[in-house]
């Protein structure tokens, strides 16, 4: 059963990785998760400087989902470097750095220090950020922008450069055609979507931030939906997140089309679900008679004789 | 730390309103330490995320967690019958007895209403020749557990049991009868009893720790969601799954 | 206790209504429902000429939430009038008309229609529907054409006009704004999230459209989400819509900022969800002092120390 | 109609796969007809829709259904205990004796492995005076229900109970062999089965009504969610709920 992928030159064992922020710097579990039966690791955002975070309360629980406003607390580039990596680069798997930033010239300088690091196999780059410069609104939401941050990281790496899309957009397909035009290898669908819950009885909202990221098995169909327009608008791979729990839901990306798949909130709930994901689609995939996990990839069958014009919701 | 399916031994009603569930684990039975919580999936798929929970006590290969059922979790969880399985991860979190050292003589476990859980255990485990003081404070009787505990000393709000008031006016007037040499608190309940507890402390020049709670996504240092803000140091938060959820009081801001 | 509410003159009697296409035309489930205690009923969505609908499957279940792709079948506005709207005259509630369209003309054809009748005592527009002479985009999603939507229909009717949004853009406030500018007097806050779920068996979608409109618990902290960022961006009434099942879940919505609420998929579960939510908030506000459920509306105390920089998810 | 919550009387296993769930309703008892269904919300939030059930009999103030474990809401209904309140909605749907006329003599009614589950109620409705001959099938043994079946033929497909072949292989042969007059089919089970019945009584000159399944989110007419393509007709599509679930084979395109 052949299980890899492989992005430019960086093999994948399996087509399972862990979703950035859910997994720390990936050395926190080990004696939980057989780390070396994981595609890979996408690590928690790094900036330059290390961030605190937000106050709490950070996270609560939604019907099927949590909303989390962590506010990309982490170490700092340096630090991971000198502290996590080590320890990392004797991994058997795929680290991939996710870089987080506040101005286009933070991304890049991160991204240079990253890239030099052997142990470092590619990088995400999370573009669910506020933008600084320009009052805070997300750099996400705006295709100039995104098309300039590939633009620019694309010139500085030759190791694979994901860019991790945001779903608060109304046409997702419009910032994955800009990436592809820029040199992206692969997009990763989707970050968490903008959510909200309120105590009713302090009449306050239940994360310090008032609005946060919601994830979990509540968004999966808003991120298969995502997928799917993604990879109808550009040819390079797409990594499918969103509130994958077992290996059906992972198999459910990979027939819509996306070529790999991140687990995010499952983690929390159970740290060695990607593994035990990437063994069911093996298993899947045995069962019905294909020899690569690759075989399901974009396997949908639509019903092309209904029109977007007929199919009103 | 070790995430496991292990079988139901036993349910017990310790008051109209509080349940003992008992289960089989070698591994925790091997490796938990007073303080340390479990964190449990109460049911496949509904609710989401896993439910933190105290070791209540341990005996043999037989652990034991106590809860009232105040929402979808601990309904699940009470609706379990002997044998089922139940999916246990731990043990997690820093624990109580490495805050036992000779700097002070005499603990007080204070425990408010189901924030009683660890002091059984830490009962059992506490060095023997030790001076202890045991005080559980409730709303109403049906809150107060009393199993597992030595002697304790029990307010209700409404004085259904016991004193009546709050478990800390009847500490300071057990302490005003009867001082104790260098006391050491330890503390688990409602975050507002264990501020009264803390500043009390902090007045009468004792340390006191305290056994936080909050929402966890993880409990295990994954998530980064379960943070405390520090009163100084360099680090602004902490995380209370994993350096906690035992803190010393005057080292956090209490929420 | 006051639970009234008032959008133009009309009363209705009051905060609780039942979502468009979730309560058939209002006749279907009068044992079961005393509709007298209900706010009022927004009716399925009308078009000139009967709809069949799109093909089966059009529902799935998914994680605390459904996936619909109805098509908006309907019987035609003129059956309504003829068929349905008499027995609703004899209905002790508010009966808004929801209409649907496939071009601006014929949504103002529609209207006008109803607008000579009494017994509709309000029209809800909803924009998610394709715009036929654009290629089937949705009008939802095009600012421009939302405002022109509204001028046109502001200028025929002086009943009510409510602008039912679609969640599913980048910034809902500026559809927002844009229907306030052009006299809607209140917005309807959300309509169903784009979403999509798979057979892994069979590789097929599991509604025939591919994609459907994802609605219930799942989508709540999405709908509380649209509803701040529509309150802060507009002074007219804001109705929430979206995963409402318990009192509690409108006392949310209220909270944050909305002047009704509405319930849909819920009464799929528990017809007369929205009785109980009537009768849950009033006891609610009675056990709080509050002699009106208004007195909830936009209540919610947020922490104004953490800025939009800060709050990075 | 009415939704109520309902005390859950007894469980029965009929084989090792398969349940019998039955509760105390005089609503149901005094209005169902057979071939109509039940709506259950199995548990408060989890899963979010109700289930749609066959009414499988009704004694006295006793109403039940029958089920295989398949997922997750069978599973929640599969933990219920005796006492237990079920939230239930019905009688919902049209039934089987409105399509019982003087235009056929002999029914036959076929029942697909769960499929089976209209039937009992069905017969002890029927009228006395017409000839029924009733046939079972499934994949093997443990999904056979016999349970208040007049003399039930019976097929599986691995031969481990009765006929080995599928139930239209078995009635296929009987007619064969003992022809009966003005047939009219009534079916329910899966799809693959219905049309191949349908299909075998169009060929003989026979009607069938079937009763159908789809997703429903609602069961009563409200979401529009269960439609079914019509053969013919003015209408393009109808309503499994509220129109059917029981339709005449060659009105509708089965899936
Ligand atoms: C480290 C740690 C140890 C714990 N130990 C125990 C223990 O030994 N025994 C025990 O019973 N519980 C304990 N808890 C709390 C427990 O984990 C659950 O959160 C709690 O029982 C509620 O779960 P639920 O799913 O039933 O309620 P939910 O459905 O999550 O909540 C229902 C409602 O109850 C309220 N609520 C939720 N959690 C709490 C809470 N902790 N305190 C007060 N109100 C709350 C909320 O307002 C919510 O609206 C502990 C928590 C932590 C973090
Ligand atoms: C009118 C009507 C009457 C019904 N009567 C009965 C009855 O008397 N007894 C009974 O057991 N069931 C009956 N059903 C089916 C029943 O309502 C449930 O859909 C079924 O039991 C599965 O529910 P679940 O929540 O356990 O499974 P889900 O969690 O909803 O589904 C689990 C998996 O099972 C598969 N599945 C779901 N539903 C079906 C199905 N109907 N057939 C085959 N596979 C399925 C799906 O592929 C899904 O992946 C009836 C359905 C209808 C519409
Ligand atoms: C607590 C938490 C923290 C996260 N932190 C990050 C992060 O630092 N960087 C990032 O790109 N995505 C982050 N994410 C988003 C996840 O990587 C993932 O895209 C999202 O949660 C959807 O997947 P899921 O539904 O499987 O969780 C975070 C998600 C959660 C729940
Ligand atoms: C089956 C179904 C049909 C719907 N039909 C319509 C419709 O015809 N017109 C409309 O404006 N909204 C329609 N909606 C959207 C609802 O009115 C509501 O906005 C949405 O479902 C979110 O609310 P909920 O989560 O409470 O269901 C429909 C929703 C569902 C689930
Ligand atoms: S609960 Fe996840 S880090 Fe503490
Ligand atoms: S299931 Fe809702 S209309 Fe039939």
């Amino acid at each position: 059963m052949i299980e890899s992928f492989k992005l430019r030159d960086v093999e994948f064992k399996n087509r399972v990785l862990v979703a950035s922020g859910t997994f720390g710097y990936g050395d926190e579990v080990p004696d939980l998760v057989d780390i070396s039966r994981l595609g890979g690791i996408m690590t928690k955002s790094l900036s330059m400087k290390p961030r605190d975070g937000n106050p709490n309360p950070r996270i609560t629980e939604t019907s099927s989902g949590m909303l989390n406003s962590i506010g990309l607390a982490n170490i700092g580039v340096h630090k991971f470097i000198n502290e996590k990596l080590p320890a990392l680069r004797a991994f058997d798997t795929r680290i991939i750095a996710n870089i987080a930033a506040s101005s286009v010239e933070e991304y890049c300088a991160v991204l240079e220090l990253l890239d030099a690091e052997s142990g470092v196999h590619g990088f995400e780059i999370n573009v669910s950020c506020p933008n600084v410069k320009e009052g805070g609104l997300s750099f996400g939401t705006d295709p100039a922008l995104v098309s300039r941050i590939t633009r620019e990281l694309r010139r500085r790496t030759a190791k694979p450069l994901i860019i991790k899309l945001t779903p608060n957009v109304t046409h997702i397909s419009e910032f994955a055609r800009a990436c592809e035009a820029e040199g992206a290898d692969a997009l990763s669908v989707i970050n968490t979507v903008i959510g909200m819950a309120v105590n009713i009885h302090k009449r306050t909202p239940k994360i310090a931030t008032t609005t946060g990221g919601l994830s979990g098995p509540a968004v999966k169909p808003i991120a298969l939906a995502k997928v799917y327009e993604t990879v109808n608008a550009v040819k390079i791979p797409v990594i499918g997140i969103g509130g994958i729990v077992t290996w059906e839901d992972a198999a459910e990306f990979l027939i819509v089309g996306a070529s790999m798949v991140q687990i995010g909130t499952a983690n929390f709930i159970n740290p060695s679900t990607g593994v035990t994901v990437a063994e069911g689609l093996k298993d899947f995939c045995a069962k019905n008679g294909l020899s690569d996990v690759g075989a399901l990839v974009r396997t949908l069958q639509t019903n092309k004789t209904i029109s977007v014009v007929d199919s009103w919701l | 730390m070790k995430q496991e399916l292990v079988p139901i031994h036993s349910f017990q009603q310790l008051t109209p309103e509080i349940l003992e569930l008992t289960f089989i684990s070698d591994h925790l039975a091997a490796t938990a330490q007073p303080g340390q919580f479990i964190n449990i999936r109460v049911d496949n798929s509904f609710p989401l995320l896993r439910r933190p929970f105290s070791i209540f006590n341990i005996e043999g290969n037989k652990v034991s967690i106590i809860f009232n059922v105040i929402g979808t979790g601990t309904k699940v969880l009470a609706r379990k019958r002997t044998g089922d399985t139940i999916d246990v991860l731990g043990p997690c979190g820093n624990h109580f007895l490495s805050f036992v050292d000779d700097s002070f003589d005499t603990a007080l476990f204070i425990g408010g209403g189901i924030g009683v859980a660890p002091f059984p255990f830490l009962t059992s485990r506490y060095p023997a020749g030790k001076k202890v003081l045991t005080y559980v404070g409730g709303r109403q009787k049906d809150l107060i557990v009393q199993k597992g505990l030595r002697d304790p000393r029990i307010a209700t709000d409404d004085g259904s049991l016991g004193f009546s008031g709050t478990v800390l006016d009847l500490i300071k007037r057990d302490l005003a009868a009867s001082p104790v040499s260098r006391p050491r608190f330890f503390v688990c309940g409602p975050t507002r009893m264990m501020k009264a507890v803390a500043e009390y402390a902090k007045e009468i020049g004792a340390s006191c720790y305290a056994s936080l709670e909050c929402d966890m996504a993880c409990g295990i240092g994954l998530c980064q969601g379960c943070n405390i803000e520090m009163a100084a140091g360099d680090k602004k938060y902490r995380l209370v799954c994993k350096d906690g959820t035992i803190f010393e009081t005057q080292s956090v801001k209490l929420p």
